[in-house]
């Protein structure tokens, strides 16, 4: 045993040169400020991709410049045709629900906090961490690869439905090489993903220092601790979803393409496949995929607001965790509400829809947890927790849509229709992305020891909470009036007379787009310009409070900690750390 | 101060969305089905219940946000702590969501679990890259065979019928749009001949996908004439926004003129 | 003063090579003859269907009249339009490619023309006088040398410019949004004729000698004869189909 | 020095709080990614359940001889599995010459498993299975079902006779000890577990 510890604390040595440092180091606060690099990028592309589509969408005919540089073959003369819309909506579904999504709260914010947090001097394989983040780089380099060639991205969606996405360039440009990069750039993801979900499990079981309990587990901890099961368990039914798929496109098998499939009036080689199985498999991982993205957006706000309403959540640690892994453990029943209209069996859908319907009861849990927390509060209105509370009405907000998509009779008229888009855009979209601006302007000093800029941080607060309600409230009310998604232009009579509202539309989501740039010279001025931060500088109690900003490579240079008391020791301007021996003053 | 903003942007936005929808600003079309009032009446009574959860939600977040912004007392928590509000959720929205799923299933089910009339009219819709093709059985009732490699568009061959040899498919009248007879039982049979596809009727209030490989049945009554438009709402490729064809609903005397024509068309 | 010298040392040596390039040119037109003739369908043509268009009410505003399948299209006179009649056998093989511009037009959601003929190399133009948006979707035979390609076409788009690499008789050219409309691209090398709806075609620009000349149809296939073309008078090939 | 205490001694030698489960982080990440990769498995054999459940026609390829070739495989594999655990005890008792050989053993076995399902594939492509066709004129999706799902759990034992090997290397060498071995010798069970599911399933199932 001696040499396993010599050898460990002999590859802990800090490393030497700015390859191994910053490139491809095997430090988790790196690592984590690696993942949230990429995911800022792929933000900003992904928010690009969306603008081009919605002023296409308002404005059939206007030339969008950069396009035409982008795709001559998809934009001729900047006018993107139906294939290239598609094209961009497909890579911005794919590139916000995984590269961005599922990639900055969970895997960005997790990697840098949660060793810390547990008192960890890094993650429990190391090796193995910065071999996911280079394998989640690699497919985001095999999705970009798309753009590059002759006939674009793939074109069908970010659900990639078979035998659409199956039966390969018979079924539409891109489908082609593009649909085969996309499989294999999904592949990566889910062997990445599913790495970095084994890591966070066993830190976070046993590396925790002296003292820190299960119990007095940071909240953020215990949301990324329960998100790293739900991914482990739905990224490895992903995989072979996409293996599957690429057999059908690559081998000639019959797994999702049925007989009697005519292209061009040529019958295709295939028999006995089925859709339905694709499906299936497909939503299995894709309703927890969700959950997936907004469990650590539960934490960060769980963990952030107990810090700036000075007091502890109702209930303690145990409610709000108890709900997120109520959350967890629902979403892997629920997937069938997808496929309401897919022909699966009616009797089926009431299956699904029930437990889909109970799933809000956690959820519901949750919010009132929050809301009720705020009652007799000292609230401190910095850029965070403004962001917590943006993220608490938009998630209100978009739980309510779900009321009527969770039920087969509603859904049946609402379903494809933009209610859709605005109801996942409230929920898991824009919740996550407010809860990874808390998280963000809350972590930058420790992350870089220095403090972001309060004023600008509230303008982009306002922009982009404004901004949301705009763009996404409006898309359930043309949901009301039918208005189809994915569609690349209003051809059909009833669409026609709601151009007006999407040119709205257009304009609210240029607005809001713009103000994300604000958020991104906030930080890089901050990060080479901004004032100093203190260790502590918001007066919290969890361990990343508890070392320098930044935190030296092995978190705590060295120090023996021991933990007395749970996350959540405030009491109006008094705290207290949950490494001091001090009593604690709330009982937590 | 910034609590009270807050707290203002988030009535104000809650105003103006119960405002839009209550007034139904933007909303569903004429209901011409028969079942369509069974959904329509699920959606009020779902706005009904969730739209006052959003309220009060967004309303209590408000009034806390209003209160305790920068407050400086020392903080005190809820009175009973997270046990009522535990039990408000499992009780209040639990029976909520009871509510909702019992009522539903029966809008639900009497789309879906009924079974067609007997007696009514049988048509044969076919779904591909980028249209609907809809074949009625003709004289003789009966639908005749298809053979997927005799389909050749140019020729007008969507179906891929045997015309020559089979005595089913000669008399098999074959539209671009779905003519019916109103107030009369339809069951149409949902074929895809490519791709994923659905079936979409705003006023009909039914929505059905395609799926390669299987025959779906959808059956509703239409009660009122007029013409509707038939989308695509399932992602099918390049063409899908523009994948759509004509519902006209008909008296029974138009209908047969029509149907006349078309046959004349063949 | 001594660039200039520099170049007018390159530019005489060029402008007097182009002239000498365009005098042979004519000279071979010159010495080249023709091929005329006439197609007739011998019985009655298969009903044509009419096609049903209401999917896409756009359609209408761009043609007059309803439309109808064309697969074979024949005159009061028999006459048979949309046949293909080029030379299979007898040619030097290094015909370079004609210079004009080919012209598919989308135009009422149909093809005009229906059938195309190009040389290997030759460029034609797609263009969309429609409404609405049309998608090209060729098909060639897969290895056959050409590569199959889809492509939208928007209202008002700019035409698309495609060339064809090898010979091929014929390929199927659709429009999956109008799954109605059919055009067939036919590429051959040297000269080649398409009936028109009188089923008479002219084939310029053949050098004398005896070929043997073969008229493709979509529906009825190929019929080839020998035919010996003089410098000085037109030679006559007339071919009959039979119907099925 | 035995799990508990492993447990509490961190890289860095600090105090640690003890592992609910008292499993030290390799032998916890090896159960972790164990039951991910049980859910892999799971959705292949899901998939052929719902594809042969949907065949009109199936039509099974294997006579005798092959179910006889699959039941020696299964038995070389478990006799693997049972010298895999010799080993582990033998490293736990700091036997590391016997360790050595049982491992040897283990790997052997291992290479004589893969050589006999590449048999059993090259007889099956012999006679014309692909992975998109069925001379017997049933469903395609037979080759298709089989030639991956067997595929990737011959990869899954071709993986771990190769990371045996590295273990045994490392162990020779003092660089790893008998913690790695037990690891390694988990991964190894679960792959004759999956086996368990996957030769009644596959070959059984088909048998003529």
């Amino acid at each position: 045993m001696a040499e396993t510890t010599a050898h460990a604390v002999a590859h802990h040595a800090p490393p030497q040169g700015p390859i191994r440092k910053y490139v491809f180091s095997t430090d988790h606060k790196v690592i984590g400020i690696q993942y949230l690099t990429l995911a800022i990028l792929s933000a900003f592309i992904g928010m690009a991709l969306s603008w081009a589509m919605r002023i296409h969408l308002a404005w059939p005919n206007a030339s969008i410049p950069l396009l035409a540089w982008l795709s001559p073959n998809g934009a001729p003369n900047g006018v993107m045709t139906p294939e290239y819309y598609l094209s961009l909506m497909t890579m911005h579904g794919t590139i916000m629900a995984f590269f961005v999504l599922t990639t900055a709260p969970f895997a960005g914010f997790g990697n840098f906090a949660l060793p810390i947090q547990v008192g960890a001097a890094d993650m429990a394989f190391p090796r193995l961490n910065m071999a996911s983040f280079w394998t989640t780089f690699l497919g985001f380099l095999l999705a970009a690869a798309t753009f590059a060639i002759p006939d674009g991205p793939p074109i069908s969606g970010w659900t990639a439905y078979a035998p659409l996405s199956a039966v390969g360039s018979a079924a539409g440009p891109g489908q082609g090489w593009g649909q085969t990069l996309w499989v294999l750039a999904v592949a990566c993801f889910c062997v990445a993903s599913l790495l970095g979900a084994l890591n966070f499990i066993v830190t976070t079981l046993d590396l925790r220092t002296k003292g820190m309990t299960l119990s007095r587990l940071p909240l953020s901890t215990w949301a990324w601790f329960i998100d790293a099961w739900v991914s482990l368990l739905a990224f490895a039914v992903l995989l072979p979803c996409g293996l599957l798929l690429a057999l059908d496109r690559l081998g000639g098998t019959s797994f999702f393409i049925p007989g009697g499939s005519v292209f061009n009036d040529k019958v295709l080689p295939h028999s006995g496949g089925s859709p339905l199985l694709f499906q299936h498999l497909f939503w299995f991982f894709g309703h927890p995929e969700v959950y997936i993205i907004i469990l650590p957006a539960f934490g960060i706000v769980a963990h952030i607001f107990p810090t700036f309403i000075r007091k502890p959540l109702v209930g303690g640690w145990k409610v709000i965790t108890f709900a997120e892994i109520a959350v967890g453990t629902l979403s892997f029943i629920v997937w069938g509400h997808h496929m309401f209209v897919s022909g699966m069996s009616p009797y089926m859908a009431m299956v699904f829809s029930v437990p889909t319907l109970f799933i809000t009861i956690p959820s519901v849990i949750a919010v009132l947890i929050w809301v009720f927390s705020l009652y007799g509060a000292n609230i401190r209105f910095d850029t965070p927790m403004l962001y917590c509370l943006g993220f608490l009405s938009l998630f209100i907000t978009g739980g309510i849509g779900g009321f009527f998509l969770a039920q087969p009779s509603t859904d049946s008229y609402l379903h494809a229709t933009s209610f859709v888009v605005g109801h996942f855009h409230f929920t898991m979209g824009l919740s996550a992305v407010f809860a990874t601006f808390a998280g963000f302007y809350y972590w930058f000093p420790k992350m870089f020891g220095r403090m972001m800029n309060e004023t600008l941080g509230k303008i982009h607060f306002w922009l982009s909470f404004v901004g949301v309600y705009c763009v996404f409230m409006t898309m359930h009310m043309t949901g009301f009036a039918g208005a189809v998604r994915r569609y690349s232009a209003f051809v059909d009579d009833f669409m026609v007379p709601l151009i007006p509202i999407q040119k709205f539309m257009t304009v609210a989501a240029v607005v809001l787009g713009a103000a994300q740039f604000i958020f991104l010279f906030n930080a890089i001025w901050s990060r080479f310009k901004g004032p100093k931060a203190p260790d502590n500088p918001w007066e919290a109690t969890t361990l990343e409070w508890d070392t320098t900003s930044p935190p030296p490579f092995d978190n705590f240079g060295g120090r023996q900690l021991t933990v007395y008391h749970g996350p959540m020791e405030y009491d109006g301007d008094k705290s207290v750390m949950q490494t001091s021996p001090e009593p604690s003053i709330a009982g937590t | 101060m910034v609590g009270k903003v807050f707290a203002v942007v988030v009535v104000l936005v809650t105003l103006v969305t119960a405002y839009s929808v209550i007034t139904h600003v933007w909303w569903m079309p004429v209901d011409i089905s028969v079942h369509g009032p069974k959904i329509d009446h699920q959606i009020e009574e779902t706005i009904l219940v969730a739209g006052l959860l959003f309220i009060a939600g967004q309303v209590v977040l408000a009034t806390f946000v209003f209160l305790y912004g920068g407050a400086k007392n020392k903080p005190k928590q809820i009175p009973g702590g997270a046990k009522p509000l535990v039990l408000f959720a499992f009780i209040l929205v639990g029976t909520e969501v009871l509510a909702l799923s019992f009522i539903g299933s029966k809008a639900w089910g009497a789309v879906y679990f009924e079974a067609p009339d007997p007696a009514s009219m049988k048509i044969d819709v076919q779904a591909g890259q980028f249209a609907y093709y809809f074949r009625y059985p003709g004289p003789d009732g009966t639908f005749g065979k298809l053979h997927p490699e005799l389909i050749n568009e140019g020729n007008q061959n969507y179906f891929g019928l045997d015309t020559d040899n089979d005595a089913d498919a000669k008399d098999d009248i074959v539209t671009a749009e779905l003519a019916i007879p109103v107030n009369k039982p339809i069951l149409l049979t949902l074929h895809s001949k490519d791709v994923g596809h659905s079936f979409y009727v705003r006023e009909l209030r039914v929505q059905q996908d395609f799926v390669p490989g299987l025959n779906l049945p959808i059956h509703f009554t239409a009660t009122q004439t007029g013409r509707f438009e038939i989308v695509c709402t399932q992602l099918c490729g390049l063409g899908h926004y523009n994948m759509k064809a004509y519902l006209s609903v008909l008296s029974q005397a138009d209908f047969d003129e029509w149907l006349k024509k078309q046959a004349a068309m063949q | 003063m001594k660039s200039q010298h520099r170049v007018a040392a390159v530019a005489v040596p060029v402008l007097l090579l182009a002239v000498v390039l365009l005098c042979t040119v004519p000279d071979v037109a010159a010495a080249a003859g023709q091929i005329v003739g006439t197609v007739k369908l011998d019985g009655t043509a298969p009903h044509q269907k009419p096609i049903d268009m209401s999917k896409d009410p756009s359609c209408a505003q761009t043609r007059s009249g309803p439309a109808s399948m064309e697969s074979v299209v024949v005159d009061a006179k028999g006459g048979l339009a949309n046949v293909v009649v080029y030379i299979s056998q007898g040619l030097s093989g290094n015909e370079p490619a004609l210079s004009q511009q080919v012209m598919l037009e989308q135009k009422g959601c149909q093809y005009v023309p229906h059938v195309v003929a190009v040389n290997p190399g030759q460029h034609m133009t797609v263009v969309n006088d429609d409404k609405t948006s049309h998608n090209i979707h060729p098909d060639p035979k897969p290895g056959g040398g050409n590569n199959a390609w889809n492509k939208s076409q928007l209202v008002g788009g700019p035409p698309i410019d495609v060339s064809w690499a090898s010979e091929e008789v014929a390929i199927p050219v659709k429009c999956n949004v109008h799954p109605w409309m059919r055009a067939f691209i036919v590429v051959v090398k040297g000269p080649y004729g398409v009936s028109n709806d009188s089923g008479s075609f002219k084939l310029d620009g053949v050098p004398p000698g005896t070929y043997t000349v073969t008229a493709w149809h979509e529906t009825y296939g190929t019929q080839t004869q020998k035919v010996t073309v003089a410098a000085d008078k037109p030679a006559t090939a007339d071919f009959t189909f039979k119907a099925k | 020095m035995n799990q508990s205490e492993l447990a509490v001694v961190g890289a860095h030698g600090t105090v640690m709080e003890a592992s609910p489960f008292g499993i030290e982080k390799k032998k916890l990440g090896m159960w972790i990614f164990i039951i991910s990769d049980a859910c892999t498995f799971g959705s292949f054999l899901f998939a052929y359940g719902y594809m042969r459940v949907g065949a009109p026609v199936w039509g099974a390829p294997f006579e005798l001889s092959s179910i006889v070739n699959g039941i020696v495989m299964t038995a070389v594999l478990l006799s693997s599995s049972l010298t895999m655990l010799t080993a582990v005890r033998a490293a736990q008792t700091g036997a590391k010459a016997s360790a050595n050989r049982w491992l040897g053993a283990t790997m052997l076995l291992g290479a004589i498993f893969a050589a006999l399902h590449l048999r059993e594939w090259i007889k099956l492509i012999g006679e014309g299975w692909r992975l998109f066709s069925n001379p017997t004129g049933g469903a395609t999706q037979f080759g298709a079902c089989f030639f991956s799902i067997t595929g990737l759990h011959l990869t899954h034992v071709v993986t771990g006779v190769i990371a045996l090997a590295f273990i045994a290397r490392g162990y020779n060498q003092g660089r790893y000890d008998e913690s790695h071995v037990e690891t390694a010798g988990l991964y190894w069970h679960f792959v004759d577990l999956v086996w368990m599911f996957v030769f009644p399933l596959m070959y059984l199932m088909n048998a003529k």
